[in-house]
């Protein structure tokens, strides 16, 4: 099976990394495995820092997602290169409940509808975003359908309201 | 003209007005809404609102086993439905570790790249549509009824560890027959569409996406490469057995409407000779590996990157070392293609919008998820 | 021979004609012949269209097909009328009416032969051009009082169109007009006995071609009704019979048109063998099937290139035209 | 109307079936009628309005291999010109107005097909939990003909068309209409 083998790069990002965001853990993960090259894990602060840096190596921004483990939330950016030598950056940022991320909409203007994906469904609120509403679900609702507890608990949509 | 930055509510009592393109229109794919705010016919914002297609894949796949979540994929994308069910096998396989043999691979690139055609017709020829022009678009979609027949023909949709169906004489035949066929059809729709003067006026500096909005948004696919981006997934991170095929990506300069359509039709080639290669060097042995019933991947995440007909789709799957899911991400790459629309559409006119929305080949449950 | 110099018809001819009677009767022909016309013209475009499109077409009502847009009228008398809250009430009744009536009297000084024709009207050419503008009223009347803002776009943009559009065709006409001294059509016809005025005047010919696909809306002009931007234009608001109304002017529009263009550079009825109106409506559904053609292969041009192509393009060449054409006259 | 499962309750929010028009041309005079039938069975034009992936195949009976302008169909942009519905796919709560208005803009007669499994049932969309989709077109609108499948073939889609067709001709839907109504007055 080929690789997309990192090189050199791979060294530099990681070095540049580490001044930018001394705080941040840094994993080499397997890519074979995984299929990301490199994560970097940070707690809270720190994610605006890294776009920009991934920003100035001409990153584009993936994907954000988050994934509700009840007690926090991981909240994940996923960073790619349009270069030769591609490979694929994640930051995983550990979040606790009621804990207001940072947006980086400045940095990666895609990052407005995918922070609002992100709170559409799981109900964080990103710190600095322009435009913060719903974005696939109704206005009106009241859920974040991807939380874990949501499926457990029993809930109804008053449809009337939606007809007229 | 209005500066677009600078429009309130108040402007937009007086002179300035607003127009729903959607949910129900004839040319947005599926139900797609656009707010369009117009000046006379000049654009000067455009606001897609989603959602109107969504179905909940993403909490469905967290009740599902990886199994029961098969068919699913092939229904966010639907026009590109292998593409991501092989996405979506590759993906599980990755995270529990299963080896798929050659054979299989082979018969899964075919598909791939035989659905990858079928999506670009529409792709293009929607685009043209979206021009007026509704000629190509039943030429187009003529074609990729030939396509279709032939994955009837075999359904061999990916299982994890392999395919279901071997591909069978009829297939093998009729696809090479296609090939023939396809190749001769390419000079019709260069007569039709390319040629065109009304089609290259409309198209040409339409909708420009220079190289630094695509880094901003995020586009892949078609669309970035029609921006002189030679990125593709299928060549940048080699998955399955395209590292065996020679193929090129092609690319154009422009970044206009025009660029993005002639890079569909040059893919078309393109996926045309990857598939030619593949029959030649078909592999034999075993079309599917040694798999349990129900796989249990080990506790652990993975993503996997894969090139759609509209972009570079990825799956991020958690596993908690259960049957099912903890929670399954999909990077739908329409989703910032279709963000790009309120950048590049402000100054252009109405009609403009649609040629750029058409070119652009998003779909929209896909977006929605 | 010829069944038109038939002595007997001659004499029910003198009977009727240059009276109030022949214009009644051929009104009452007009009325008669022209929705069936339409309703074969939508037909043959749905036949040009499948069969371009690698399709039958209609195929299931009649032989062929040939009964489809029959059935479709049936269809569109029986289906509810609505009027929408919102709307401009009598104004939303009022536009279907008065874009048929235009297309009606189009017909009037139409020569379909040397007999053939309701009235030679003296003025039979600015006749036509006079009342095909009152279409373009009817069409900003449905779109403005549809409350709906497709259909005003559409309406807007018809206007524009059709101003923009009149200029050339009118100097177009101009310089045919300048070669025979007359408006009769009639006349002017008698005029091009031994060579087509497309020969004398093959510019004018295309720009008058080009202009009347834009005045009759047709594709690639159909800016009014483009259906991936509005929808369907002005008549989006419009049901059942009020909606085949606008249809039905379309097409005649269409047929007045090619019958101008018949006449004004094909030489009228003259042709060998048949009789002339065999010929006359040979060459004018010939056109007809052009500009289906067109349309079905076609994309749509945008509005801005529309109006450029007419002010940048047409009218100064058109004026070329007819300043080289008075100078040719004038020295020979 | 109980819905099973926990998913949202989907009650349609007035009785729909006051809001049945009567055909406008219904005429007493029977050959009248027989021709007006005939008429409306030969051109069932269709809204262009395509949700999901039934949009697709729906699409797909439209072009070449299919044609449904054989039959005399043509669909049309806006509805107030369109007499056939297709709930071509998934009905999200986000679309439920939509379609509801589009139903009342459409001229009186108007027919309704439910095209996939999703239009019927909510089809593989429908689980314990599901929060975005409303279990059927059948919920919203009243529905003549539902078309199974996951997407359904355009055969399919036009079998639809028929079997409309066959309804229309022998008077069953505007029977059912008629039935609707006698069963009405006879509560009041």
């Amino acid at each position: 099976m080929p690789t997309a083998e990192p090189t050199k790069p791979l060294e530099n990002i990681r070095n540049s990394l580490v001044q930018v965001i001394p705080e941040a853990e840094l994993l080499d993960r397997d890519y074979q495995e995984c299929g990301y090259h490199l994560e970097v894990r940070l707690v809270m602060r720190g994610m605006r820092r890294m776009a920009r840096e991934m920003k100035d190596r001409r990153f584009f921004l993936e994907t954000i997602t988050a994934v509700d483990f009840l007690e926090y939330f991981h909240l994940i950016y996923l960073f790619t290169t349009y270069n030769e030598a591609s490979f694929r950056v994640m930051a995983r940022v550990k979040l606790l409940p009621e804990v207001r991320p940072f947006s980086v909409w400045t940095i990666y203007p895609e990052a407005i509808w995918l922070e609002r994906e992100v709170y559409d469904f799981f109900g964080i609120r990103f710190e600095g975003h322009p435009d913060l509403k719903r974005i696939i679900n109704p206005d009106d609702v009241d859920y974040f359908p991807l939380l874990k507890n949501f499926g457990k608990t029993k809930f109804t949509t008053d449809i009337d309201d939606i007809l007229c | 003209m209005l500066n677009p930055k600078t429009i309130d509510d108040a402007s937009i009592d007086q002179r300035v007005y607003q127009l729903n393109l959607g949910p129900q229109h004839p040319s947005t794919h599926g139900v797609m809404h656009l707010l369009v705010t117009l000046d006379g016919e000049v654009v000067l914002k455009v606001e897609p609102v989603i959602g109107y297609s969504h179905r909940g894949h993403e909490k469905m796949a967290e009740n599902r086993t990886y199994e029961q979540f098969l068919p699913n994929p092939a229904r966010m994308d639907y026009l590109s439905g292998m593409i991501f069910n092989h996405g979506y096998c590759m993906a599980v396989e990755k995270l529990c570790g299963i080896e798929v043999p050659r054979r299989a691979e082979y018969i899964r690139v075919i598909t791939s790249e035989l659905n990858r055609i079928a999506s670009h017709f529409i792709g293009a020829m929607d685009y043209a549509m979206g021009l007026g022009a509704i000629t190509p678009f039943l030429w187009g979609w003529d074609d990729r009824e030939h396509i279709l027949d032939l994955l009837e023909g075999i359904t061999s949709y990916g299982r994890f560890g392999g395919v279901r169906n071997d591909i069978t004489r009829e297939f093998y035949d009729g696809t090479r027959r296609f090939i023939d066929r396809l190749r001769g059809r390419f000079w019709d729709y260069e007569n039709l569409i390319n040629q065109n003067i009304i089609f290259i006026k409309r198209s040409q500096d339409v909708g420009v996406i220079t190289k630094e909005v695509a880094l901003d948004y995020g586009v892949t696919g078609p669309t970035l490469r029609g921006s002189g981006v030679g990125y593709d997934v299928r060549k940048r991170e080699p998955y399955s057995a395209y590292p065996e095929f020679t193929f090129e990506i092609p690319t154009r300069e422009a970044g206009d409407c025009l660029a993005r359509y002639q890079v569909r039709m040059a893919e078309m080639e393109q996926s045309l000779n990857i598939i030619e290669q593949a029959l030649d060097h078909l592999p034999p042995g075993p079309i599917r590996a040694k798999v349990p019933r129900f796989v249990t991947p080990p506790e652990g995440d993975c993503y996997c990157a894969f090139e759609s007909a509209r972009g570079a789709v990825g799956f991020y799957i958690v596993s908690d070392g259960s049957r099912i899911p903890y929670r399954i991400k999909v990077r739908a790459p329409s989703f910032s293609n279709l963000f790009v629309l309120t950048e590049i559409c402000p100054g252009h006119f109405l009609a403009d919008v649609i040629a750029i929305f058409g070119s652009i080949d998003v779909t929209v449950p896909e977006i929605d998820r | 021979m010829n069944i038109t110099q038939l002595p007997y018809l001659k004499d029910i001819y003198a009977f009727l004609g240059s009276d109030v009677m022949s214009g009644m009767v051929g009104l009452l022909i007009i009325a008669a012949i022209v929705p069936l016309n339409v309703a074969f013209l939508v037909l043959v475009e749905r036949k040009v269209a499948g069969h371009i499109q690698l399709r039958p077409g209609p195929m299931e009502v009649g032989p062929h097909g040939i009964l489809q847009t029959l059935i479709d009228a049936v269809k569109l008398l029986g289906k509810e009328m609505v009027t929408p809250q919102s709307t401009d009430k009598l104004i939303f009744f009022l536009a279907p009416i008065i874009v048929v009536a235009p297309a009606f009297v189009g017909f009037v000084p139409i020569p379909f032969s040397p007999m053939m024709q309701v009235k030679d009207v003296n003025v039979g050419i600015l006749l036509i051009f006079a009342f095909s503008s009152i279409s373009v009223i009817s069409i900003l009347m449905a779109g403005w009082s549809s409350n709906n803002k497709y259909s005003l776009i559409g309406a807007v943009r018809s206007v524009a169109q059709n101003v923009a559009y009149e200029i050339p065709l009118l100097l177009a006409t101009m310089s045919v007009i300048i070669m025979t001294n007359t408006f009769k059509m009639g006349e002017i016809v008698q005029a091009q006995s031994s060579v087509w005025f497309i020969f004398y005047q093959p510019l004018a010919a295309m720009i008058f071609f080009i202009a009347t696909t834009a005045e009759t809306n047709r594709a690639p002009f159909d800016l009014v009704e483009a259906e991936s931007e509005l929808v369907s234009g002005f008549h989006t608001e419009y049901t059942g019979m009020r909606f085949s109304l606008f249809f039905l002017a379309e097409y005649t529009n269409m047929v007045i048109a090619a019958a101008m263009f018949t006449v004004l550079f094909l030489g009228g009825w003259y042709g060998p063998l048949f009789p002339g109106m065999i010929w006359f409506l040979i060459k004018t559904y010939f056109l007809i099937f052009v500009v289906m053609w067109a349309r079905w292969t076609y994309p749509r041009i945008r509005f801005d290139q529309l109006m450029n192509f007419a002010w940048k393009v047409l009218i100064p060449f058109a004026l070329v035209n007819l300043l080289l054409t008075a100078i040719v006259l004038k020295v020979v | 109307m109980e819905v099973k499962g926990n998913g949202p309750i989907c009650i349609p929010s007035r009785d729909l079936s006051q809001e049945y028009v009567e055909s406008p041309a219904v005429v007493g005079f029977a050959p009248v009628q027989d021709l007006l039938d005939l008429a409306r069975v030969n051109s069932l034009w269709p809204l262009t309005f395509g949700i999901a992936c039934c949009a697709i195949e729906m699409m797909a009976a439209g072009v070449a291999r299919f044609d449904w302008d054989r039959f005399g169909i043509i669909p049309r942009g806006t509805p107030r010109q369109s007499d056939v519905m297709v709930v071509a796919g998934t009905i999200p709560h986000k679309l439920v107005s939509t379609i509801k208005t589009l139903y009342d803009q459409m001229p009186a007669p108007r027919y309704v097909i439910a095209m996939g499994n999703c239009a019927i049932s909510g089809g593989p969309f429908s689980y314990d939990g599901q929060y975005a989709i409303v279990n059927g077109a059948d919920k919203i609108i009243p529905v003549d003909v539902y078309i199974p499948g996951c997407p359904p073939r355009p055969e399919a889609l036009l079998q639809g068309f028929i079997k409309i067709q066959t309804q229309i001709t022998k008077g069953i839907i505007d029977a059912n209409r008629r039935a609707d109504k006698a069963a009405r007055k006879h509560k009041k």
